[in-house]
């Protein structure tokens, strides 16, 4: 009488194994060009997340999310997109922004709220986006990027637009009721999109295993009739396969796909939180030891494609991109004044008009 | 000129803007096939489609997030929610996401999206089929909010609510849907949002109303009026951003001020009108603002009657005004 | 690299076959008072639904919510509970209450909004309930009673109190994010509760298909870790059977249980609705064949345990009690106005009571 | 008797409710093992076990709603919302459940619940860690609003709130969490909801404030003390049912009012007491109520501190309303 339904949540998708050997029939093939362009996404996101750490410790920026552990997830990701394609994002994948286009600079623009940050210096750090890179700016409530996500794929379904959209989400973020309608309602209308969720496995302190009982969040798109798939996380081959498929079909479409990428936040949940509080250094130890990073140097060494010198060249020059960016955003000066009274709307009203001339008078005063 | 009821002229609106403009769209629970539980949206789906108008799962926070993404890509949604009390579940994108979209974007992004939803008491429809939670919109940065009153007003409102490029509440009083006819042009007409009507002149009190209760207003005037007490009637018709000029203008002449409204008095947008022209009229008030308002209780169902202003109410306010 | 799993939403629980023959190793074999009373409840449940429209048609009540087909869901589940365990409930489950003790009479005082009404006039018709029965009284907003029941179980886990809580809510609410939070919360505590849907396949004029693509309810489960389950809601034993199991493991500490009751809105959606709008009269001819009472009185008679002597005298005594009940609530007054003003707070704040004198001044006057 | 920053103190009275009531349970994100994102439970989930202290999942949806169901049989949930920006989930629960369950069933069954939660600005947390919409909960019949300025009180009122039969709002300015200390007895004491508190008396104008605001009214005060202008500060303590009584006797004694608060201007809470004071001390007002409150914008990041209402912004306030 019951469903009896199977489902094992060990079982997940890897191509590159953690010594770099390649489950070959399994390898998407990409060129060079390709395959080091993956790798400079991954550690151009790493090289920013360690000078991001140390700059808030020194006090220079006032909050910072770093994604340490999580690189494959978001560079795979995204590099399984098209240009026209469109991003709707957490706080928590610079690296898919940087891969659409976002410059570094930009970044730190946004992280130090500068006159300069394309979204005015109206968010806290870590809440980056650029309608030029189709990459749209992230809030920090959880999950409601979902089914904002599901009508911008909607959309594009409904103009006949090819487009296809990827949202991004955490574990803890499939608790909330909006993860709920926005698979839904995607699953119903049968929209181009890819719920892409980074199982991290940590919520702030809330372990995976509390957070649902369901054992993994692949399964949880039966709910919504359509496909879930799992993949290991920090394999970024196996990241841009998956993710390549759910894309393609999504074009092609036959709906949406949920991905749990199944990987380890390596560091705290941000700059203001201290992990050790709740979880055991043995355990993220040992997910240090599955770096994202290293596991896809060794498939490329083993390929021929990497040696020490290219990563040396390319370090240093990702030193210089981020110092560059870093001198330039904490130089700018803040936005203006007038900058706190536009954009509520297209057209400011009255009561805004008035309120700006009141604080110019308070700040004039 | 075709008289048409309130509903009709909504209805009338929303199929010309379809037919003007195909990026606009209609999605909502019931509001396909069976043409909405108030028959609004009949024969729409017939018309436009089932890529234009949508039948969507009962869930007002999906219907909400997803006409944000709508409105993000390219399309004009017009989103119903069946009845104002269900739009909760949806709240957290409406303040946290819809409102803040174009701001926290550095106006990269914005949300042409209207939300439509009956309002209001008066037809026993108890707790969830009653509410007027129109103060928590009008305290949200970002939105727009805006009642009409008539069929003439809420077609020539809900054109400017579409091709608004932010978004607005568009809150219909459900009790005067069938009620209230008028005439109504079959041309295309806007009426700017922000700004208030004054839809009788006196020079005694001034009434302030929208929705169902402008008309308790006019109502009441009606009877002061053959008492000699003559009172400018004032239809705000947008509460977010709320024409203060107008009504600054008109307390500056009479001098005292009722305001009528069905929501909960306190906490109710009456005491936002209320307070801001105490502040800017104060040396023109010659007796205190008066609020005529629904009781801080949830909105009953056997009581209902009691609960609601009337003109009773309004008139017993302004003998008071009148008499300070 | 997906989730390969299978389900088939066709299988379901059945006991009682349409022509009232029954799979013999599935009868519970109940004794006669009981199998009486099941029959009792599904009859007086039948019997008020058809004077609850009626009266509405001649405008003695103002609005009126029918369950006609879904008697067997109703009043099944309900006689699995113990006199402690709580129910939880929507507008729509009238049978469940009578069975625990809530009088027709309570019911229609509730109907009419009456001086004598439990909630003392204060919420529309079918929005019934009453503490000493052990069951909540319905709110209008669908899905909220969700994780409220979560909650009420939660709350008896922790206090080491045997009781299960009961919650229904129809396919629709499913949709909605207070399902997904309500379960998934109930299954990271395991607390002691059955999700209990009625699947009727629609909501107003919404059908199942286009609720969701999953193809039945009870897969859902899958997402919160628990089991879910699938029965005839036309068949009063399944549903019986189904339910008894589910708080039996909800008793033992096994946690919740998501049963799916496959049935039918043979009526419109309430009186305010008008059916034939959106949905085929052959389809609601079919499942008026399928009606749950007359398969179950088939069972009954086949069994001996009912007669045409049973069923006259039965449906006497019930039009009697019904016609009592109305009588007796429709000569009622309503409730006094001081009403309007008590119980929004257990003592009532200044602006209540200066409300309170202001509203008998309005009435005075 | 020790000081306690206001985080301490509230720490406390929970701490000691727990010990004293068995009812007592605490839950929401990040409350157990890790103490708290402020650190404000630390150390409980080890005093009081797994089955008192719960972690939950990330829903404040569902928080909410098992909360309402855990008050309805038989416990005292205090659930925490990390922050009010984050409640809107919730919302529907709290409007359209918690707030009318004791109305709706007819006095049948009642939701003795707190949601504790930190609001307000002044940490450079942006949109989404900043807000103050105590506004939207002092619109809604069934709530209480609290919301404490200082330790003693935050203890006294924390325990009220917990024994209240009515569920409470209990919003923390977690602005000043660590910053504001005081005296705090180790015993049991109740502050009742409902009554505000005089902190400093004076006679020329009354300023009113609450939370973290109240400190800019004494700084506002203690300035224009040296200027001769003497002010009566009243920190509000409860929003919801407020103390319109003391601030009607404040007024009456000074004529002249300022309202403060960080909450956006239009539909702030300001707006209900310069309503209801204009209206009922008509008379006695020698100059317009004047609000100082945050900017009708979403609240902002970079310039959080031009937002954020100052004392130089009071202090302009009084003089203005002095010389009108
Ligand atoms: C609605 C909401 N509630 C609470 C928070 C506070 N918060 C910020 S991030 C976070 C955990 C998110 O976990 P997950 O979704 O797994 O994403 P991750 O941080 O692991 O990338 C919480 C609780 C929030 N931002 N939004
Ligand atoms: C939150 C919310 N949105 C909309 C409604 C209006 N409404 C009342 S019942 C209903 C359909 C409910 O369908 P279902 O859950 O399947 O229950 P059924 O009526 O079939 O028993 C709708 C849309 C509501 N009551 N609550
Ligand atoms: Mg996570
Ligand atoms: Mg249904």
């Amino acid at each position: 009488m019951s469903t009896h339904i199977t489902f094992n949540p060990d079982e997940m998708l890897q191509i590159v194994a953690p010594d770099g050997s390649c489950h070959e029939s399994l390898d998407p093939d990409l060129d060079a060009t390709a395959l080091r362009r993956l790798y400079r996404g991954m550690l151009l996101t790493r090289t920013v997340d360690i000078r991001g750490m140390i700059l808030q410790r020194q006090g220079r920026i006032g909050f910072y999310v770093p994604s340490t552990g999580e690189e494959a997830s978001q560079v795979g990701s995204a590099f399984a997109l098209g240009p026209s394609d469109w991003i709707v994002a957490a706080y928590r994948e610079p690296g898919a922004a940087y891969l659409r286009g976002l410059s570094v600079e930009s970044f730190f623009h946004q992280t130090a709220g500068s006159g300069k940050d394309l979204l005015k210096g109206r968010q806290m750090p870590s809440h980056f986006g650029a309608k030029s890179a189709n990459f749209v700016p992230a809030s920090s409530p959880v999950g409601t990027q979902i089914p904002i996500a599901t009508g911008v794929a909607w959309a594009a379904k409904i103009r006949k637009d090819p487009m296809v959209t990827l949202v991004y989400f955490g574990d803890g973020s499939t608790s909330q009721g909006d993860f709920h309608t926005g698979l839904n309602f995607a699953g119903v209308y049968r929209v181009p999109i890819v719920f892409f969720c980074k199982n991290n496995q940590w919520a702030i302190s809330c372990p995976f295993a509390k957070q649902t009982a369901s054992g993994c969040v692949a399964v949880k798109a039966l709910s919504y009739g359509f496909e879930g798939v799992r993949v290991d996380g920090n394999d970024i081959l196996a990241v841009y396969v998956a993710t390549k498929r759910a894309v393609d079909n999504a074009r092609a479409g036959e709906g949406p796909t949920l991905i749990e990428s199944f990987t380890y936040r390596v560091g705290p949940h941000s700059t203001s939180d201290d992990p050790r509080r709740y979880r055991d250094d043995a355990e993220v130890a040992r997910w240090r030891e599955k770096d994202p990073i290293l596991r896809y140097r060794n498939y490329l060494e083993r390929k021929g494609l990497w040696s020490a010198e290219d990563q040396e060249s390319l370090q240093a020059e990702l030193d210089q991109e981020v110092d560059d960016a870093i001198e330039s955003a904490l130089a700018s000066p803040p936005p203006d004044m007038e900058t706190l009274f536009t954009d509520v709307y297209e057209i400011p009203t009255w009561n805004l008009r008035e309120q700006l001339e009141q604080a110019m008078q308070k700040v004039g005063q | 000129m075709p008289e048409l009821t309130l509903l009709q002229a909504i209805s009338q609106a929303l199929w010309e803007e379809m037919e003007r403009d195909e990026r606009v769209i209609i999605l909502g629970e019931d509001v396909g096939r069976a043409g909405g539980v108030f028959v609004l949206t009949k024969g729409f789906q017939e018309r436009f489609g089932e890529d234009r108008v949508f039948d969507t799962p009962l869930s007002e926070g999906g219907i909400i997030g997803a006409s944000i993404g709508l409105a993000l890509n390219g399309l004009l949604p017009v989103a119903e929610i069946q009845f104002v009390d269900f739009i909760y579940p949806g709240f957290d994108l409406i303040v946290n996401e819809m409102a803040k979209m174009r701001y926290r974007t550095g106006g990269q992004y914005s949300v042409p999206l209207v939300i439509r939803t009956p309002y209001g008491g008066g037809i026993r429809g108890g707790h969830y089929h009653s509410q007027s939670p129109e103060a928590y919109f009008a305290h949200t940065a970002g939105l727009k909010v805006v009642i009409p009153s008539n069929p003439y007003d809420a077609k020539g409102l809900l054109l400017s609510a579409i091709r608004d490029p932010d978004p607005v509440i568009f809150m219909e009083p459900k009790k005067i849907y069938r009620a209230v006819k008028g005439d109504v042009p079959e041309d295309d007409y806007a009426i700017p949002l922000g700004k208030a009507h004054v839809v009788r002149e006196g020079k005694d009190v001034t009434l302030i109303g929208y929705g169902a209760m402008l008309h308790t207003c006019v109502e009441s005037a009606e009877t002061v009026a053959r008492e000699g007490v003559s009172c400018d009637v004032i239809d705000l018709r947008t509460i977010l951003p709320y024409d203060l000029n107008a009504i600054l203008t008109s307390v500056e002449k009479t001098g005292r001020l009722i305001i009528v409204h069905e929501a909960p008095r306190t906490g109710g947008f009456g005491a936002e009108i209320a307070a801001e022209v105490a502040e800017r009229a104060f040396l023109s008030l010659e007796s205190p603002i008066i609020r005529v308002t629904g009781y801080d209780t949830p909105f009953p169902y056997a009581l209902e009657d009691v609960y609601l202003p009337d003109a009773r109410a309004v008139v017993k306010a302004i003998h008071q005004s009148m008499s300070f």
